[in-house]
């Protein structure tokens, strides 16, 4: 089982990173990039929320699936889902760490909106792996967060030097570094993103 | 292998072999007067008066040098050492000096440690075989060779000052301009320039009078055609003259004439390091400069900035010819100005 | 006699940026020697189509940012014959062009131009042609068959199966050791020449225009990973000599991996991104889609390299906290 | 322009959108919802079915938390944003589908992503709930219309890169996938860069 997990977790960081590979979550990781002292908390959240997104995913995809209109149905319930989890999270952090809600808790909402839909290839994925494998790629998903927002952050440094040109000068060239950077990501698939 | 300094290729052989050339004063220029000199076994106030009253100016700085002696005497300084090489490619005026009278030097030298109180001297020559071939160095003037890298300066006094020691410098012409002030109450009105570079066709030292054009210099050495810059000072750190009437000082110390400008473009820093190895101080002119073109620089992380000696080595040896002294001056200037009073 | 004014120094030593890529371009065209030996102009058109879009695209920018259009130094002219150099010979002659265009335009100049790059710009010109071109980008001759490299038109030829394709069916190659050596087999046009490559990497060490230690740890970590876990069944040292000799590696490991743009500023930041390229390398060829994988290896490494120099900074004390954060 | 004195309040949201989608596009110089582009802009037929549901979404969701926004305390509002987002999305997914047949299955994962994409969420989390419902809706309006700009224009670009170009070339392949996206979306923003600085510069030189 914890085989299954390290693996699943190891994907979600290498071949089938969802931030570089597939380009999910990128608006978010380069918001984070520019905070560079919230990615290691912003990391944490995207794991507890990718992590609830796909045992919500598991968890309802046995009662939305003999539906008629599932496929529309299914983002929407996850959607309902993460909101219940936000809410549920954000009040149990504002009774247990007021002060580090009061800090942090803006990134709570971005992170939950940013991984609530990521059930649906999770759950279509994982269906077969079972929750170890679920668990491990939502884990691996936070650490590939964190790698996107430390490579990201690094990367607007780079993007902002005195030679650029004006125009490119921060994000059109942050862009540009994603695209090449995907590209090596591109090379472990092929092009083809697992979802 | 991991020294520091850089090492720099020398052109100073045609400049040295026929001594020191006496360049006759221009008419305009008044006579220097004598004093009345305090003569042997005088005191070390008399000495420091002889200088002062001799205008003695260090040639490796252009300050006075009676002031320099009474804060080394504050500072109770350990060591006095006499610069009698050149860390310059072109440059050998102190070379020369040491060589045409090195007892002269040697003399100057006691003399200034009396002032000062300094109990250890030493005569610092640019080479080993320069120490050999020295005559006349008294007793208890110790000798030391200042190596092939550059700084020598720098890098010679921290190895002098081993076990915590404080040491400080003094130039072989003020050496000898202090002697022939305290023995003979002579002002100190010549100094010996080194007219070299790409741009002159025989390069040679010259005893020159103060206030001499420096393109007389130049004239005496030859001038090739299509000369496009002239330095004073230094190779490495002095400056640019575009008008060669301007006067010689004790500090101009060579006049060296460049048929090429050096490259204006600055290329990005290539990752090096050479620059961080040449430096003697330990400074990272390389981190230095990144911090300051990340745009926010942070005071804490410009380590040592403000230990910079504006060598130059960093810039010589940039393959990038980037100015990192300029950049390392303008963290330090960043450093004591920037750091945010957190109690304030 | 006019004088101007200048900054000191006037003297520098002698290496400097543009003599550094002058020694890489050098070297790089020294690789075209062989090829065109062997299989005629071909090599040299392919090369100079990508060094001639490389310096007209940095002409072009510069033109378009109000310059005067100047070609700085030889980097964009090493980055088009790195380009054409990791394409096959048979390749149709835009796609070298494509990618050096890449290299520069997309790879280079948006972020301030050579020596900015965050990314090697010849790697990346390589992986664009073989993401977008897979099939050209990797349909190498057999020079045993009858083939016509015309010099410019398009060339007639039956493809083979390069060595690394054969590794990456989990097939051993039958070559000759020598032939490997001599880079007698299909491969890319300068990627299978070892011994070329090894007196390049040789001169380019020796005039300090690149750094040795990259390049060792390297093709030491692309050893390793070939020895412990052999692609094909033979013994380990068997599994080494084809892993290095065979495709784009060797190349990659002399010109692409210690290119200045984006190594790290410390000897021990520059030995893990060596250690860390060759690995992924070799994660590349074993898991990824195409047969080869140091340029895409490269990319991936140079995004890591600030992070590794972030963390040899912290741990060196050089990367204090920014003041009055906790 | 001349501003018309009696109507001061249409002038002002015509501003106002046309603000967020040129000059604060949301792709572009947000760079919010970068997914749907980079990773489904391909072909008009997605582009269209994208933006329509990122109109239909984001419109009736804009409204929603500007007339309802302040009745939740900050904090909770992130969870009202994913119930409308959730409640809202299956009818625009439902118009998407009717309007162009096949699209929710060609689009896969992007089409659920959007259901509550980074644009939408930054926007309809932060500015609805404080703006009167005319001005939340031309915000709406005009960042759906960036959004969908952008992705025509890169959804076309790639479909001819597909293609081979219009001179008919050798097809790029590499165009489907999300690194050709990217690059096109920081070119573009690059040109909406050199546009915004060079109408600055001007707005200098005149003031």
């Amino acid at each position: 089982m914890l085989a299954e997990m390290a693996l699943a977790a190891l994907l979600a960081v290498t071949a089938e990173n969802l931030f570089f590979a597939g380009g999910a979550g990128l608006s978010r990781a380069l918001r984070s990039a520019r905070e560079p002292g919230s990615i290691g908390v912003s990391s944490c959240f995207v794991a507890f929320f990718a992590l609830c997104a796909a045992f919500a995913g598991l968890l309802l995809e046995p009662l939305l699936a003999p539906l008629p209109q599932a496929r529309l149905l299914r983002p929407a319930a996850l959607l309902l889902a993460a909101g219940t989890a936000y809410l549920l999270s954000a009040a149990l952090l504002r009774r247990l760490a007021p002060g580090f809600f009061r800090r942090r808790g803006r990134l709570l909402g971005p992170a939950a909106a940013n991984t609530a839909v990521l059930a649906v290839p999770y759950a279509a994925r994982f269906s077969a792996f079972g929750a170890a494998g679920a668990a491990g790629f939502a884990l691996g998903t936070g650490a590939a967060f964190w790698l996107a927002s430390s490579v990201l952050f690094h990367a607007l440094r780079a993007c902002r030097n005195p030679d650029s040109p004006a125009p490119f000068a921060g994000l059109p060239a942050a862009l540009i570094y994603i695209g090449i950077l995907s590209m090596a990501f591109a090379g472990f698939s092929g092009g083809k993103v697992f979802f | 292998m991991f020294a520091h300094g850089v090492r720099l290729e020398e052109d100073k052989r045609a400049a040295l072999k026929n001594g020191i050339a006496v360049l006759p004063a221009p008419e305009d220029l008044p006579e220097p007067r004598s004093f009345r000199a305090p003569g042997g076994g005088a005191e070390p106030a008399a000495i420091l008066a002889a200088a002062r009253t001799a205008g003695i100016d260090d040639e490796f700085d252009g300050a006075p040098l009676a002031a320099r002696l009474a804060r080394l005497a504050e500072e109770q300084a350990d060591l006095l050492a006499a610069c009698c090489f050149d860390d310059d490619p072109f440059v050998c005026g102190a070379q020369a000096v040491l060589r045409e009278d090195a007892a002269k030097v040697a003399d100057g030298l006691l003399l200034a440690a009396l002032a000062c109180g300094a109990g250890e001297t030493v005569v610092a020559a640019a080479s080993r075989s320069e120490l050999r071939a020295l005559r006349g160095l008294p007793k208890g003037v110790a000798a030391a060779a200042a190596g092939n890298r550059y700084p020598a300066r720098v890098l010679l006094m921290r190895r002098l000052c081993r076990g915590g020691k404080r040491g400080a410098w003094i130039g072989a012409q003020a050496c000898a301009a202090l002697s022939d002030a305290v023995r003979r109450g002579v002002r100190q009105a010549e100094t010996v320039v080194t007219a070299s570079g790409g741009g002159v066709l025989r390069p040679a030292n010259f005893r020159v009078r103060f206030g001499t054009p420096v393109g007389a210099v130049l004239r005496a050495a030859g001038l090739r055609e299509g000369v496009r810059a002239v330095a004073v000072g230094s190779s490495l750190t002095g400056r640019t003259v575009t008008d060669l009437s301007l006067p010689v000082t004790a500090a101009t110390r060579c006049v060296l004439a460049f048929p090429r400008l050096p490259a204006a473009r600055a290329f990005p820093c290539v990752r090096c390091g050479r620059c961080a190895r040449a430096c003697p101080q330990g400074i990272l002119p390389w981190l230095v400069l990144r911090e300051l073109e990340s745009g926010a620089p942070e005071p804490l992380r410009l380590f040592h900035a403000e230990s910079c000696v504006g060598c130059a080595a960093c810039d010589a040896v940039c393959p990038s010819g980037i100015a990192l002294v300029a950049a390392v001056r303008r963290a330090a200037a960043l450093k004591e100005a920037g750091v945010p009073d957190e109690t304030a | 006699m006019r004088l101007h004014s200048a900054p000191a120094p006037f003297v520098r030593t002698e290496t400097t940026a543009v003599s550094m890529s002058r020694a890489a371009a050098a070297a790089l065209a020294s690789l075209l020697v062989l090829p065109t030996a062997r299989y005629g102009p071909r090599p040299l058109s392919m090369a100079g189509a990508a060094v001639l879009t490389c310096l007209l695209c940095e002409a072009l920018v510069s033109l378009a940012r109000g310059r005067r259009p100047v070609v700085s130094g030889f980097s964009s002219a090493a980055a088009g014959l790195a380009s054409a150099l990791l394409l096959p010979v048979n390749a149709p002659l835009w796609l070298p062009c494509a990618a050096g265009a890449f290299a520069v335009l997309a790879a280079q100049e948006p972020f301030g131009g050579p020596g900015r790059a965050p990314f090697q710009p010849a790697a990346a010109g390589a992986a664009f042609a073989a993401l977008c071109w897979p099939a050209l980008t990797f349909a190498y001759f057999d020079p045993s068959q009858p083939y016509a490299l015309p010099a410019l038109g398009a060339c007639s030829f039956q493809a083979a199966r390069s060595p690394a394709a054969l590794l990456k069916d989990g097939l051993k190659p039958d070559l000759l050791p020598l032939d490997m050596l001599w880079g007698d087999f299909p491969g890319p046009t300068g990627g299978t020449a070892a011994l070329v490559l090894g007196a390049c990497a040789l001169a380019l060490f020796l005039c300090r225009a690149a750094k040795p230690e990259t390049t060792v740890c390297f093709l030491l970590a692309a050893a390793a990973v070939a020895a412990l876990f052999p692609r094909i069944a033979c013994a380990p040292l068997t599994s080494v000599k084809y892993e290095l000799l065979s495709g784009s590696l060797l190349f990659c490991a002399v010109f692409l991996v210690p290119g200045p743009a984006a190594l790290p500023y410390t000897f021990a930041g520059r030995c893990l991104y060596g250690a860390f390229a060759g690995a992924a390398a070799m994660a590349f060829r074993r898991f990824g889609a195409f047969e080869q994988g140091a340029p895409f290896a490269v990319l991936l490494a140079d995004a890591v390299s600030p992070m590794i120099d972030s963390a040899l900074f912290r741990l060196r004390g050089w990367e204090a906290r920014p003041y009055g954060t906790p | 322009m001349e501003r018309p004195e009696n109507r001061p309040l249409l002038h002002d949201l015509r501003v106002v959108s046309r603000s967020a989608a040129f000059y604060r596009n949301p792709v572009l110089a947000g760079a919010l919802a970068l997914y749907p582009v980079a990773a489904a802009g391909v072909g008009m037929r997605n582009a269209a079915a994208l933006s329509v549901l990122f109109v239909l979404t984001a419109l009736p969701v804009q409204a929603a938390l500007c007339l309802t926004g302040m009745l939740f305390p900050a904090w909770a509002r992130p969870a009202a944003v994913l119930a409308a987002c959730a409640v809202f999305w299956v009818p625009a997914a439902l118009a998407a589908e009717r309007l162009v047949p096949g699209s929710l299955d060609a689009l896969g994962t992007a089409a659920c992503l959007t259901a509550c994409s980074s644009a939408l969420y930054v926007r309809a989390a932060g500015y609805a709930p404080e703006h009167i419902l005319p001005a939340a809706l031309a915000d709406a309006v005009g960042y759906s219309l960036g959004f969908a700009g952008v992705l025509f224009l890169v959804s076309a670009a790639r479909q001819l890169w597909l293609e081979g170009g219009p001179w008919g070339g050798p097809a790029g392949g590499g165009a489907g996938l999300p690194f050709a996206g990217f690059l096109l979306l920081g070119f573009l923003a690059a040109l909406l860069r050199a546009i915004r600085l060079r109408r600055a510069r001007r707005a200098e030189k005149e003031g």
